[in-house]
């Protein structure tokens, strides 16, 4: 179970939080159907370090963005949705 | 291929078991095949096998990265079933149960396919109403199911919590006679055995780096053993697919998820059939060894990592105690997890790809062991003859794209919803 | 004394406390302190257990929880414990325990023939054999299930319970041996948050077996203090309390032993505690495995550890043999010797295989002035039977000699216990002299010290756990122990057996029966990688996970490759560390408890009523309120009819209820809703739909504009929780932008619906000052004094209200409500009867019709959606298969036979054929009678008035039904109108 | 629902009904939120905290969002107030419905929030003023930690009955393994 860094309550247990999906899978209403198919119906699927959001659901209910590596764990990064993610 | 008989164990017991040959040839790759596999799961080997048997194909190498059979097969809780509800999933399932029916001679190799039966608990009237759609249609199309009184249930699962204290009463179950469970590890063994018997090259400690493409077309592999060409290639990777097909520039309608399964200490039998519910997501069954093999829902996040949270393992517990109270004191020996390729309807993907000569068996999320056989079958029919199977058809990769999707629990596109 | 075995004094048992105990029926003695294994040997029982496949004789092997061979079964009834290792459970009285894996009994079983065959079942057999299909392979497996397995299943349910604990700290020691106590004592003096677990019910690791002076005192007053100084600075310390599993990101799996197998628990009713301990460092300080030798019959009673024959002697007092044979290959095992010695046993021999001039500490020399010893010597086989040891041969300069012996006491080197940093993702370095792996490269926060880490001393050892535990810890600190106490091993690893040894009888993995004659068969047969060899063979999958046979293992598939030892690899290391019950795992969360059952907030009041309950996800609502004798299908029936002709009342609080205020309200509700949202008055709802980001429905429900900036949308109970995630992600990821609020006022409102022809009357009556709001209209009120909202909606196709208020205010509400349509004639409706309603009316509801699978257009809603798009899902719809034929398409059903129309079964169209479409729900005509039904139907939509079958085989019902529109009663609607 | 048979530990008691508010800001959040302070007597309570504004108790719950909670004869005038000061930035919504309190109080209650939990209740930085939300025994909770002796416990009233349950038998077991 990992222990997520949430900016607003501090470092929690995963239990507390949701995944959402790749924050490259976001898809606003006004996107075009090729552009939907691209980012909803296929995936990078990275093995390694990837932007992803998730949601402090039982903590501050607050969406983040996640820098996690999908094979060590390890996290770099969870900012506030709100937060330019860095590139 | 030296048969494997009782007779030829006597005869072994008598010599000292001194004459077993190796059961699958460790060949170095050839500069080029016709079909070249990558992932030496169950289903590449079963596909290998079937392209060497029912096409004559056999110039084929299945490229295994490690050690055959280390993949999902060698880490499911080996469940065989068909009883499903949506008709392209139920047909390919069903076909696939009859091949287990006669694999074991078919391979020459006893892969215990036991047809204890797999059932389906229900724990409200809704349950039960789903659960009577599925087997409506199950045996609208010739697939065994059938309703269990709570008194069968009684007589056959003493230890089974049937009292209406439970948080989820039982109050029936919908049974597949002819589903079980079979020993995962001999599948892929015996597969490689008869594939090999039949010259396909089986390679292990061979993993692919690259796949090589001309004008569009493919013409072989990078691995770590050297590049080797190859008229058509066949990705068999499950929780890798998304890696591999990158290789060839391919995005895919899979994300890797986590599922995790753990036994119990061994014990003399007290459950004597694949259970599962319609409203508790764990499955409870007793392998031949004894051992109360036990998994439920997966992780819900993606990772490759194959090392699982153990507040999972501890609610499924839960479940599982649940369902069979006495499983209170039993000792959880060992978990473990995979790494499963979460398609986005929750059904698998087998058949063509963009690229010309490049073949995709994969998104079997956390269903795929049941279906080794006709995922052998219909992916060797597909790669031998350039299009799918009819049972095969549907689990095309183009289906999200167009919008005909095969989603069994309509949970819709997110893996982690499913 | 207890048992014959018993030395007169000296031990940590406390002889002032006699403990009496039961095996296989007989009643023995033993003392507090004592393990089941250590009380037994004394009374000088050797034969413990059958082994898993040849049934073989076999008697304690080690002491501790590496015990492949002693497993017993503990307890009765609820707290009844199979596969307990004799050596890790401490005895209590009355503890009842059983010998297992043997029929009829221990000293006879019939099992044993499978020996016999042996030669016939070598590893694997069960794969070349057994053909004929699968009926016939259900006979073979019937017998073969009898056979395997441990002990007998628990039959009953738990008599106890479990409970976890969520704790944090900055450093977790597991293991409290020197280097663990050093590591926690060093820590806690730099102000740390300390937990020390131990699985041990004792404190001292290889202190309680090696007592030693350390820091000027003996060592038992060395830990007592160090645990007082530990307790004083904060720390918390776990006896009895295993580190089971090391997980992502520093979390440890602590399970704690409140009880041993069997017992009774203290007045809490707890019998384990599980910890999960998220730690900011941890220190690894596990200490090391001995590991057996390779000969024939080594797996017979007699045949033991050297540190377990030891730690027997010195803890538990216990002396395992009278004349014993030494086999090791390192300086450890001669103070098993010399202990045995000191102890009154003769030693028939010291057989180390090192060669005469390797080293020579002072240890060895001291043995070699009192006893036999022999280098470059090996064990042949040892000979005995269930009754113990006869005696052994051994290879002793060459020349084949037989030995006298009761007990052989062996050493084949130390692995360091590296488990628990193997599960947090570690490496391992391997040292070939030792011929053990010990950790390497780290991937979280954990160290491992001491034994764990290969060190070898007692000084060392102190001051490796001293400094590695704090970075600032002065080495010159450091705890120092007295230098006849600091005994290196000198291991020579040699894991070659004596030639003559046959190797059929020689076990590796002591528990599955695994032999090196099975290990060479699996190489030659091709299992050689060393996962094929671990599954074809079974090494190492016992319960005790090859604890201490999977480096033997390893070393004999490297022989056989003429690789070393690490170029052929681990397996992978899994928890738990040794095995938990489930029954912690799950602590309350099962039975009754699995799930939290969440009630609505009227929940007693419908008690009173005696409803018939039905569970809606997490939650429990009133399915129907039968009357005297009605069974649920007549009281759905009663309740459903008097809603069409009179009144019913219904509680239908659990709907989500979303209140959406600000500017922009109304552009947040138009991405959600597929249908418009913005046109609608102050004062007024709609219905709406909501999909999901691939088109397909998700939810449906009501949006009701309440102010000129404040919406509130109502969506279904099952719904509620995935609408509520939807709306946050929406508002915060989508459109972050918005001057908009959402506020989840689920629980907040309580809402109870009136409904029938004298709903209107009924409202009249309760909120007489208000007017009573047309169709899709809301008014306010104040009813029994409490604020209200009333809402104009109808589900069953009556005109109907949604009356809402607080949830903390509801009752009043209710009652008033409830006495004012019972006036009337009225009633209490359930779930069942709604249903009933809902089907008549052909209303869609989220899993039935909403079944994730079908799209607007499938449920006949295109009309509705909103033509500019611009919603969630609008989008993926315009992919092609929504518009190609042969969809699933929702449609109505009369039966025509007169039978009732199977719910959930297939449509055909004539018996035989393929299914073109299945039945959702099943309902009544609740004025006229007859069974109507709601189902999908391939291009449904253009097939009214076809018939066909409504099969269910499974049930062995079959209607002939008629395809109508999905609605039934008021086609027209002008029943809910006014 | 109280345990008082074991004051001395745990004591675990359903407080006096109270109005619950709850309060958005959406735009001009440095001015809407001293419009706020100056309107309740104090500056808001930051990110996972909780304070005392007059007879109010402000909780800070979700990013711009807080509770108010206050008597119930206070209610309707707290919420006017709100309204007024959130003017265009923000908007306020009665949810006394929505949530069950309890009172934790006693030495024990750090150890009681620990049991069946995930949370490090025992942390000397969850002090007196802070806010906590966590999932335990599968219930979705709130933390408000009111004194050194005392933390209230939030949770939607169908959960409730349910987890108050757990922690009384959960106390009781305390009590009962001293
Ligand atoms: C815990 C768990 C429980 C499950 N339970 C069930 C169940 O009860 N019933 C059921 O039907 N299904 C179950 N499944 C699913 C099932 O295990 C899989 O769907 C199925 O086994 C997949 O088989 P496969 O041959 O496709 O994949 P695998 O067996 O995973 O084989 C893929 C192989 O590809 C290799 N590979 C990957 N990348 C490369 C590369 N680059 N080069 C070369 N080789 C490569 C891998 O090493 C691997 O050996 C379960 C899965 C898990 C994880
Ligand atoms: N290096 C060797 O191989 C070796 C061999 C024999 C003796 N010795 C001597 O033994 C001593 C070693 O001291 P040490 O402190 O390193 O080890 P130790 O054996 O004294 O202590 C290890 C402790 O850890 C506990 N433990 C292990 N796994 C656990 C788990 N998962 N959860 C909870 N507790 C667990 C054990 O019960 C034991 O009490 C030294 O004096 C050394 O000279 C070393
Ligand atoms: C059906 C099934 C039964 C298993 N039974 C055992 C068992 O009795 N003992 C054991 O140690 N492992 C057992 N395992 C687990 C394996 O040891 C191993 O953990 C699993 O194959 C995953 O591989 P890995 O742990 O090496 O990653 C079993 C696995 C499966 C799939
Ligand atoms: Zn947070």
């Amino acid at each position: 179970m990992l222990l997520i860094a949430c900016p607003n309550c501090g470092p929690r247990a995963q239990a507390e939080f949701t995944f959402e999906r790749p924050l490259a899978s976001i898809v606003t209403p006004t996107e075009t159907l090729p552009d939907l198919i691209h980012k909803l119906f296929t995936r990078d699927n990275p093995r390694g370090p990837s932007w992803e959001l998730w949601r402090h659901t039982y903590g501050c209910a607050g969406w983040l963005k996640v820098h996690r590596d999908t094979h060590s764990h390890q996290i770099s990064a969870a900012l506030p949705v709100d937060m330019e993610t860095p590139s | 291929m030296q048969r494997y008989s009782a007779l030829s164990l006597l005869r072994g017991g008598l010599n000292g078991q001194k004459s077993w040959q190796r059961a699958w040839r460790d060949p170095a790759p050839k500069s080029h095949y016709d079909v070249i596999i990558i992932g030496g799961g169950g289903h590449g080997l079963a596909t290998a096998y079937y392209l060497a048997k029912v096409h004559g194909v056999r110039n084929v190498a299945v490229l295994e990265r490690s050690w055959i059979g280390g993949g999902n097969t060698g880490r499911n809780t080996t469940i065989v079933r068909s009883n499903y509800r949506q008709p392209a999933l139920h047909n390919l399932f069903e076909f696939s149960l009859k091949l287990w029916e006669g694999m074991s001679d078919d391979l020459n190799y006893n892969v215990m396919f036991s047809q204890r039966g797999a059932m389906f608990l229900g724990h409200s009237d809704s349950d039960m109403i789903r659960l009577a759609e599925r087997g409506d249609a199950m045996r609208a199309a010739g697939i065994d199911a059938e309703f269990m009184t709570m008194d069968q249930l009684r007589k056959k699962l003493p230890l089974l919590d049937l009292s209406d204290k439970a948080r989820y009463p039982i109050v029936g179950a919908l049974n597949q006679p002819r589903g079980g469970t079979a020993r995962h590890d001999a599948v892929a063994w015996g597969y490689a055995r008869a594939a090999d018997a039949l010259g396909v090259d089986v390679i292990q400690n061979c993993e692919v780096l690259g796949i090589d493409r001309v004008g569009g077309k493919v013409t072989g592999v990078q691995t770590t053993r050297g590049s080797i060409g190859a008229d058509r290639v066949g990705i068999c990777v499950a929780g890798n697919s998304g890696q591999v097909a990158a290789m060839a520039d391919l995005r895919l309608p899979i994300e890797s998820h986590l599922l995790q399964a753990f036994v119990s200490e061994p014990v003399k039998p007290m459950i004597d059939m694949v259970i599962m519910s319609q409203s508790i997501h764990a499955y409870v069954s007793q392998s031949d060894k004894g051992e109360i093999v036990m998994g439920g829902d997966p992780d819900l996040y993606p990772t490759y990592s194959q090392r699982g949270r153990p507040d999972r393992i501890e609610g499924v517990a839960g479940q599982c105690i649940a369902l069979f109270p006495a499983l209170s004191r039993l000792r959880m020996l060992r978990s473990w997890a995979g790494t499963t390729d979460m398609s986005f309807d929750g059904s698998p993907i087998i058949g063509t790809t963009p690229v010309d000569g490049l073949y995709l068996n994969g998104g079997w999320c956390y269903g795929g062991f049941k279906a080794t056989p006709a995922s052998g079958w219909t992916y060797a029919h597909t790669l031998a003859k350039g299009e799918p199977h009819a049972l095969n058809a549907p689990f095309s990769l183009d289906r999200f794209e167009t919008g005909a999707t095969i989603d069994e629990t309509g949970s819709g596109p997110m893996p982690h919803h499913r | 004394m207890s048992g014959p075995m018993r030395l007169a004094d000296g031990g940590l048992i406390d002889r002032s406390r006699p403990i009496r105990f039961v095996f296989d029926g007989k009643s023995y003695q033993g003392y507090a302190g004592d393990s089941l294994a250590s009380a037994l040997l004394a009374n000088g029982v050797v034969l413990f257990g059958r082994s898993f496949k040849y049934h073989r004789p076999r008697g304690v092997m080690a002491a501790g929880i590496e015990e492949p061979s002693a497993l017993v079964q503990a307890g009765s009834g609820g707290r009844y414990e199979p596969n307990s290792r004799a050596t890790d459970v401490f005895i209590y009285d009355g503890l009842q325990s059983r010998s297992q894996n043997r029929w009829p009994s221990l000293s006879f079983d019939l099992g044993g023939i499978n020996s016999l065959i042996s030669p016939f079942i070598p590893a694997g057999f069960y794969y070349k054999t057994f053909f004929g299909g699968p009926k016939l392979w259900l006979l073979y497996e019937h017998l073969i299930r009898q056979m395997a397995g441990l002990g007998m299943p628990p039959t009953q349910a738990d008599s106890d319970i479990y409970e976890h604990r969520a704790a944090f700290c900055d450093l977790l020691v597991v293991g409290s041996g020197p280097a663990g106590l050093a590591a926690a004592l060093s820590a806690s003096a730099t102000g740390a948050r300390v937990i020390l677990a131990e699985q041990d019910e004792r404190l001292g690791g290889s202190l309680l077996t090696d007592p030693a002076t350390i820091d000027g005192l003996p060592s038992d007053q060395w830990i007592t203090k160090a645990r007082e100084s530990l307790i004083a600075a904060g720390g918390r310390i776990l006896t009895r309390t295993t580190a089971a599993g090391y997980y992502d990101h520093d979390l440890v799996n602590l399970v704690e032993r409140l009880t041993e197998p069997g017992q009774t628990p203290g007045p809490d009713g707890l019998a384990q505690r599980l910890w999960r301990v998220r730690a900011g460092r941890v220190i690894l300080a596990t200490g090391a495995f001995e590991r057996p030798r390779l000969f024939e019959g080594n797996d017979l009673p007699g045949v033991m550890l050297s540190g377990a024959v030891r730690t027997y002697l010195r803890r538990y007092g216990v002396r395992a043999g009278s004349r014993a044979v030494i086999t090791t290959d390192n300086d450890d095992a001669y103070r098993t010797a010399l202990a045995l010695a000191e102890a009154g046993a003769s030693i028939a021999a010291i057989l180390d295989s090192r060669p005469g001039d390797s080293v020579r500490s002072a240890l060895v020399q001291k043995a070699m002035t009192q006893l036999p010893v022999h280098f470059g010597a090996k064990l042949i086989a040892a000979k005995g039977s269930a009754k113990g040891l006869k005696g052994a041969s051994a290879l002793i300069d060459g020349k084949v000699t037989a030995l006298d012996c009761d007990l052989i006491a062996v050493s084949g080197g130390f692995s360091p216990i590296v488990h628990l940093h193997m599960q947090a993702g570690g490496t391992l370095a391997w040292d070939e002299l030792s011929g053990s792996f010990s950790p390497d490269q780290t991937r979280q926060n954990q160290t491992t010290v001491g034994a764990a880490a290969g060190v070898d001393g007692l000084s060392a050892t102190l001051l490796n756990g001293w400094t590695k535990a704090s970075p600032k810890a002065k080495a010159t600190a450091a705890p120092t122990c007295a230098s006849d106490d600091d005994v290196a091993l000198n291991i020579i690893a040699d894991w070659e057996p004596a030639p003559q040894a046959r190797l059929k009888k020689a076990f590796v993995d002591y528990q599955n029966d695994v032999t090196a004659a099975d290990l060479d068969l699996a190489w030659r047969e091709g299992y050689r990688s060393v996962e094929h060899l671990k599954r074809y063979t079974t090494l190492g999958m016992a319960t005790d996970q090859g604890k201490t046979s999977n480096l033997v293992g390893l070393a004999r598939l490297a022989k056989s490759e003429g690789r070393p030892v690490p170029s052929v690899g681990l397996t992978t290391f899994r928890p738990p560390y040794t095995p938990v019950t489930l029954g912690v795992l799950a602590a309350e969360a099962t039975g009754a408890h699995l799930d939290p059952r969440r009630r609505p907030v009227l929940y007693k009041t419908h008690a009173a009523e005696q409803p018939i309950w039905q569970p809606v996800g997490y939650w429990h609502r009133p399915r129907a309120y039968p009357m005297g004798t009605e069974n649920l299908h007549q009281a759905a029936r009663r309740e459903s009819l008097t809603v069409r002709t009179k009144v019913g009342v219904t509680d239908v609080s659990t709907l989500g209820k979303f209140d959406v205020s600000g500017p922009d309200a109304a552009i947040f509700l138009e991405l959600i809703c597929a249908t418009t949202v913005g046109k609608l008055a102050v004062g007024r709802g709609r219905y709406t739909i909501m999909l999901r980001e691939d088109g397909m429905v998700m939810d449906d429900g009501t949006v009701w504009r309440t102010e000129e900036n404040r919406f509130l949308l109502t969506s279904s109970t099952g719904g509620a929780d995935r609408m509520a995630a939807h709306l946050s992600y929406v508002r915060k990821v989508i459109a972050p932008d918005l001057k908009v609020a959402v506020a989840n006022v689920q629980e907040h409102w309580a809402a109870v619906a009136v409904a029938g022809p004298l709903a209107k009357a009924v409202v009249a009556a309760v909120l007489p000052q208000m007017t009573v709001p047309r169709h899709m209209s809301l008014d306010r009120g104040d009813l029994a004094g409490v604020p209200t909202l009333t809402l104009a909606a109808s589900y069953s196709g009556e005109r109907a209200f949604e009356i809402y208020a607080p949830s903390d205010q509801i009752a009043p509400v209710w009652a008033a409500i409830v006495k004012a349509a019972r006036d009337l004639g009225g009633c209490l409706y359930g779930l069942e009867a709604l249903e009933i309603l809902r089907i008549e009316k052909g209303h869609i509801v989220v899993g039935g019709e909403i079944d994730g699978r079908a799209s607007p257009h499938d449920l006949g809603l295109s009309k509705m959606l909103r033509p500019a798009g611009g919603y969630i899902g609008h989008t993926a719809l315009q992919r092609p298969a929504f518009a190609e034929p042969g969809r699933l398409q929702m449609i109505g059903l009369e039966a025509v036979d007169g039978s009732a129309i199977p719910e959930g079964s297939m449509l055909l169209t004539a018996p035989k054929t393929l299914p073109v479409g299945h039945v959702t729900a099943a309902g009544l005509n609740v004025i006229k009678g007859g069974s109507i039904a709601l189902g999908f139907l391939r291009d449904g939509f253009s097939r009214t008035g076809e018939s066909l079958i409504a099969w269910s085989p499974t049930r062995n019902q079959t209607a002939k039904v008629k395809v109508t529109a999905p609605v039934f009663y008021d086609v027209a609607g002008v029943q809910y109108r006014d | 629902m109280t345990n008082a048979a074991h004051p001395d530990l745990v004591t675990l008691q359903t407080p006096e009904p109270s109005r619950l508010l709850r309060f958005e800001i959406w735009s001009g959040h440095k001015a809407a939120q001293a419009r706020l302070a100056k309107a309740l007597g104090g500056p808001l309570p930051g990110v996972c905290k909780s304070a005392d504004l007059g007879a109010a108790r402000l909780i800070w719950v979700e990013q711009n969002t807080w509770l108010v909670r206050t008597s119930p004869a206070d209610g309707d005038q707290t919420l006017a107030t709100l309204t007024k000061a959130l003017g265009q930035d923000g908007s306020a919504t009665d949810m006394s419905g929505a949530l069950r309190r309890l009172r934790i109080s006693g030495p024990g209650w750090r150890t009681l929030l620990t049991i069946g939990g995930v949370f490090d209740a025992e942390s000397p930085t969850f002090a007196p003023g802070c806010m906590a939300g966590t999932i335990v025994a599968h219930s979705p909770v709130r933390y408000d930690v009111i004194s050194e002796d005392c933390v209230d416990a939030y949770t939607p009233p169908s959960y409730a009955p349910d987890l108050f349950g757990f922690w009384c038998e959960a106390a009781e077991r305390l009590e009962k393994a001293r």
